[in-house]
């Protein structure tokens, strides 16, 4: 028997694809079924956030944060505002601080079960997917009751909110948590443990520790693989210290520490920890107060630069913000956490199959708008 | 109605032609017509009951019309005639680069596997087209028919996904074809005919005559035999040819109108095959589980067709529950867990038969 | 070979806990059921306790609406708006305060300032627009607003409207005609004097 | 032009750096004068940046010397970096940020992650920026997980022979990070593996952070609209 020698092909996965989540270009060598080398290719998606902060006032760079994470456009906004504040030394009052997480906790609800879903459907699974947009309906339900808008939000602005919480919103807010505690349960029955799925997703796409620190891999991601680091936690920032809350780790309870399944469980883990700090800062946050009452008449933050970093849902958000005095930014450098996670592809996917590489792929939970900004 | 007794009929009425050879052409071709008629009713009515058993399991409702205007009739009934006509009047793309004879010729192909096969099911005692001495294994040659279609298409698109489509369905199909024809050979092995109707009418007296409760190799063999058709139909959680968020649309990527309608129907075509076969074949046929009681020849289709659209509604439910599984997992499935299992069910079977029959 | 069986036992206990799940959710549809025909039926809807009536609003985003008798021509809104989709022209009006029959002009405002400016043009490009509602805080006036919701005494909710040409979602507010009469009016003025 | 032109005018270039306007003044010939002139800047420019340049080499090692660091990381990390790497800082101590010479960066870069009092595993940030006045600037933010310490490094080099040594083999991150800097602000990095554009086509001119960026004309034939349509 001779020894048969093929070519190796090459293949675009995207930037039209169903599974790229958004506008990505995977170059991919692929020998059959098994994929030797994957190259990202993205930039589809770039819009100069950068360059156009550079023509704009503080506040108004806030709806284009919406824009970079649209899925977590309220994680933005506070990212932005805490370093915007951060560099003019701004406090903002204590009902402030509980509105934004409050509202930080309930984005961070809705991201993760759109991006468990969209894993679900990568993975083949649909009606997981629908089950978990009907629960995040319901979140972007509150948004809307509070800011108006659904998706893009503009709420948190430098100094404040741009409105109160409406009436009603506590008790209806309570009320979901009591509706959607249970349904993780059903989740976790349906998806997390079903067989196909561990098989899909277990021992496949295994993340080291180093090296997810050495790509600057943050958040879920690099949690998943057994590291204890969370910046609300280690650097944390708000008032995220009052509450009380785990920092999931993975711990390899399907395969290995630190793959496809941990990433995913991870996230399944943080949705229970976020009702935990909702729960509380519901409870405890103060009656009475001006969510205005902090806001400066003009954002002029002194000469200088700052580099503030809050956790998101996909991780470490990190702006870098330069400041000449003036009404408007010198430099504004988004360095977002889906970024870092798409980076270490190229590490992770080499001599998978196919089917696998769409599984790690939607395991780190990128949202391109946040990676071509 | 088979061809014989058509054949017998037309001649009857029109005594000046008896036994000339245009009625004999015109009774093969009234059967066919209404094969394609069942064909083409059955995947209008699967679709439509496909999207709302979707709907129900995920929450939602699925199609709907209400009110007055362009609606899709009460309870969206007529959404799938809708999406007929569309389909109907789509532009037919052929890409510039593939193959176009190859390409044409492929959903046809993978149709005639599908339409012929259903010749030989019987729907009810007297109902089937040709009830031939071997009609089990006609029906399973001729569904492997499908697959050279499946092929044509992957290859003729010029396509790398319809490629990979086409590539992992020869070699699923090819597969899982074991299985479910060891497992057939355990009717077989009981009734001792390959006739359809002879199967049937070995199972008749009630549920537990039925080989599925024959004894407990033939119990797994059913399930087997179950599983194998899903994955050789191309359904969920074994839809690996067409995975859309890997594949795009595997094999039919670059078909679009009429031609992938095609593909449709005799994906739903096969569905009914099969759980036609499994039906007749493990399910009693055309028998009531009561034996005595709604036993009569119109009772005997609407046994037989509740069972298949039992098994179909089964399939729909895998469908909206699980994800998907991977090509090589696939193949260990196949050849690890149902090969042997159903070796032993024939071993087991023949002792069974042995022992107690 | 226990694991081999074991994999077996859990796939199939899994699947079947899957299947019961999805199987309740069938059965159950009448109660479970989150959607709505949408065209038919709207939100809120009494039976789903977490919509909401849009008087509960705290603010909504909708379409950009402006009531130009009331607008005094400052330009805040046109400043602040972060995608430049807001386009003012102001003339100096003869007598401040004073209404120009002519165009229609309002010389005080609902809430009793005295108009200096007439506006002239106010266009809207709503295909630009990114519901940022930030050209709504500084308005002196409360003139230019979201429609529906907490406005809903003002303006009535206009979620859905869709234009065949783009060009007509370019919202136009200033009166017609305001331009032309301005500069009769000012050409008239100069004449006078 | 002639070489005797040019020996005239470097003549009168020298005379006027020692104070002689007047001889400069009395040429007849305008072209000749204004390029007297124009040299007689570029002269006087050059001797001031070589002053400055002379007045800061001296002006670090007599602050270290002299001043001892506080305790902000900044200027601790600083000071270690200084006793190391000698005459690698550019600027005096300061608790905003490190600024150092891009020669020695590479190096620097090593020692950060590897020492183990410092062990800057994690690069967070690192960004590009246009300073004006012919400079750019590449920024790290360094941060260490195990002893949750973090520092800013600065590195400014001019526009005319912007290259800084790549840091993507120490920090993998870096890879994407230095793509994205070169892609904005055209700052190259010496030494990185795959060197091309991140977010931009390969073929896009220029580079669009910089503050004097002009938007091109047209891109392959399609014309780059400046004035929205129907709107003036």
């Amino acid at each position: 028997m001779g020894v048969v020698h093929g070519e190796e092909m090459v293949l675009n996965i995207g930037p039209q694809h169903p599974s790229t989540h958004g506008v990505l270009r995977l170059k991919v060598k692929t020998d059959g079924e098994i994929i030797s080398e994957i190259t990202p290719v993205i930039g589809y998606l770039h819009r100069c956030f950068e360059k156009h902060c550079e023509n704009m006032t503080y506040d108004q760079v806030i709806p284009f944060t919406d824009r970079c994470d649209y899925l977590a456009a309220m994680a933005n906004n506070f990212g932005y505002v805490v370093a915007v504040e951060e560099l003019m030394e701004l406090k903002v009052p204590e009902k402030v601080e509980y509105i934004r997480v409050i509202m930080a906790e309930l984005q961070r609800i809705a991201s993760h079960l759109l991006a468990l879903g969209v894993y679900g459907l990568d993975i083949g699974a649909f009606t997981p997917f629908l089950f978990m947009l009907r629960d995040r309906e319901r979140i972007l339900d509150m948004f809307e009751m509070t800011c108006g808008a659904r998706l893009l939000y503009n709420y948190m602005w430098v100094g404040g909110v741009s409105h109160d919480l409406p009436k009603g919103f506590v008790e209806t807010a309570f009320q979901f948590l009591d509706y959607f505690e249970p349904q993780i349960e059903e989740y976790n029955k349906l998806l997390t443990y079903n067989k196909i799925f561990i098989e899909r997703t277990a021992d496949i796409g295994v993340l080291p520790q180093d090296v997810a620190i050495s790509y600057g891999v943050s958040g879920p991601n690099l949690r998943a693989s057994g590291v204890k680091w969370d910046l609300r936690r280690n650097d944390t920032y708000s008032i995220y210290e009052k509450f009380d809350f785990d920092v999931c780790i993975g711990d390899g309870g399907q395969g290995t520490l630190g793959d496809c399944w941990d990433r995913y469980y991870v996230r399944m883990l943080e949705i229970k920890e976020s009702v935990k700090i909702l729960r509380q800062a519901l409870a405890q946050m103060p009656k009475d107060g001006d969510v205005h009452q902090a806001l400066p008449k003009k954002i002029r933050p002194p000469k200088g630069s700052i580099y503030s970093r809050t956790e998101t849902p996909r991780g470490d958000l990190g702006f870098y913000i330069e400041s000449d005095g003036s009404p408007i930014p010198t430099r504004v450098k988004m360095r977002s956490p889906a970024f870092t996670a798409l980076s270490v592809l190229g590490e992770l996917a080499g001599g998978w199959m196919m089917s696998d590489v769409i599984s790690i792929l939607g395991s780190l939970d990128i949202v391109l708008g946040e990676i071509d900004r | 109605m088979s061809v014989d007794t058509l054949f017998d009929f037309l001649g009857s009425i029109i005594p000046a032609m008896e036994g000339s050879g245009l009625l004999l052409v015109i009774a093969i071709l009234i059967p066919c017509l209404l094969l394609f008629l069942v064909v083409a009713v059955n995947a209008i009515v699967m679709v439509y009951a496909e999207r709302k058993v979707a709907a129900f399991m995920q929450d939602r409702v699925g199609p709907m019309g209400q009110g007055v205007g362009l609606h899709a009739g009460k309870w969206g009934l007529l959404q799938t005639v809708a999406d007929a006509l569309k389909l109907l009047t789509k532009e037919d793309i052929i890409p510039k680069n593939a193959d176009k004879l190859l390409f044409i010729l492929a959903p046809f192909m993978i149709f005639i596997g599908a339409f012929v096969t259903i010749v030989a099911v019987p729907f009810g005692e007297n109902v089937i087209v040709a009830d031939f001495n071997i009609g089990i294994f006609y029906i399973l040659a001729m569904g492997s028919l499908g697959v050279i279609g499946i092929i044509l298409a992957g290859w003729s698109s010029n396509n790398k996904w319809s490629l990979y489509g086409g590539m992992r369905s020869a070699a699923q199909i090819i597969s899982y074809e074991i299985p479910a024809g060891l497992s057939i050979i355990v009717i077989i092995m009981l009734t001792g005919t390959l006739s359809m109707q002879g199967i049937i009418q070995y199972q008749a007296g009630g549920m537990f005559n039925w080989i599925i409760f024959a004894n407990p190799f033939s119990f797994i063999a059913f399930f087997i035999y179950f599983i194998s058709v899903v994955a050789e139909t191309n359904r969920t959680p074994f839809d690996i040819p067409e995975a859309e968020s890997e594949l795009v649309g595997g094999f039919h990527t670059e078909y679009s109108g009429m031609r992938w309608s095609f593909f449709f129907l005799s994906e739903y075509a096969n569905m009914l095959v099969v759980c036609a076969v499994a039906a007749a074949g493990f399910l009693g046929g055309w028998h009531s589980p009561i034996p005595g009681y709604f036993d009569s020849n119109g009772w005997g289709v609407f046994w037989m067709m509740s069972k298949i659209v039992f098994l179909i509604f089964v399939m729909m439910w895998f469908r909206w529950t699980f994800p998907r599984l991977r090509v090589d997992q696939l193949m260990n499935i196949c050849w690890k867990v149902f090969l042997p299992i159903s070796l032993i069910n024939i071993f087991g079977v023949g002792i069974w038969t042995l022992v107690f029959g | 070979m226990s694991k081999y069986f074991r994999d077996i036992y859990e796939s199939l206990s899994t699947m079947m806990t899957g299947l019961g799940i999805t199987w309740m959710h069938m059965v159950r549809i009448r109660k479970n059921n989150v959607t709505l025909q949408y065209p038919e039926e709207k939100w809120p809807r009494p039976e789903r306790n977490i919509g909401f009536d849009h008087s509960n609003y705290n603010v909504i985003r909708t379409k950009l609406h402006v009531d130009i008798d009331d607008c005094i021509g400052c330009l805040k809104c046109e400043r602040i708006c972060p995608v430049q989709c807001i386009k003012i022209v102001t003339e100096k009006a003869p007598v401040r305060g004073d209404d120009i029959k002519d165009i229609g002009h309002v010389g005080v405002t609902s809430n009793g300032s005295r108009k200096a400016l007439v506006v002239t043009r106010f266009d809207i490009d709503m295909t630009e627009c990114c519901y940022c509602n930030l050209c709504t805080y500084p308005c002196p006036e409360e003139c230019i607003y979201m429609t529906g919701g907490p406005n809903a005494d003002k303006h009535p909710i206009d979620y859905e409207f869709s234009e065949f040409d783009r060009s007509d979602l370019i919202y136009r507010f200033a009166k017609p005609g305001t331009k032309e009469g301005m500069n009769e009016v000012l050409s008239k003025d100069g004449a006078e004097s | 032009m002639s070489s005797e032109q040019e020996k005239l005018i470097a003549e009168l270039i020298e005379k006027g750096l020692a104070g002689d306007m007047d001889s400069i003044n009395a040429i007849e010939d305008r072209v000749l004068r204004s390029k007297v002139k124009s040299g007689l800047a570029k002269a006087k420019r050059a001797a001031k940046n070589a002053a400055v340049a002379a007045a800061k080499e001296s002006s670090p090692e007599e602050s270290s010397a002299e001043i001892m660091p506080s305790d902000h990381p900044n200027q601790k990390f600083a000071f270690m970096i200084e006793e190391k790497f000698p005459d690698s800082l550019a600027d005096t101590l300061n608790d905003t940020h490190i600024q150092i010479k891009p020669d020695q960066w590479f190096e620097i870069a090593s020692w950060l992650k590897s020492e183990p009092s410092l062990y800057f595993d994690s690069l967070q940030c690192h960004t590009g920026i246009d300073l004006g006045e012919n400079m750019l600037e590449a920024r790290y933010n360094l941060h260490s997980m195990k002893h949750d310490h973090k520092i800013e490094i600065r590195i400014a080099v001019s526009r005319d022979n912007a290259h800084i040594p790549s840091i993507e083999q120490i920090w993998r991150i870096g890879d994407w990070f230095e793509r994205e800097t070169y892609d904005m602000f055209g700052i190259f990095f010496d030494g990185h593996r795959d060197h091309r554009r991140m977010l931009l086509p390969e073929d896009w001119e220029g580079y669009p952070l910089r503050k004097d960026y002009e938007v091109q004309e047209t891109y392959h034939g399609i014309i780059i609209p400046k004035v929205k349509e129907g709107w003036e």
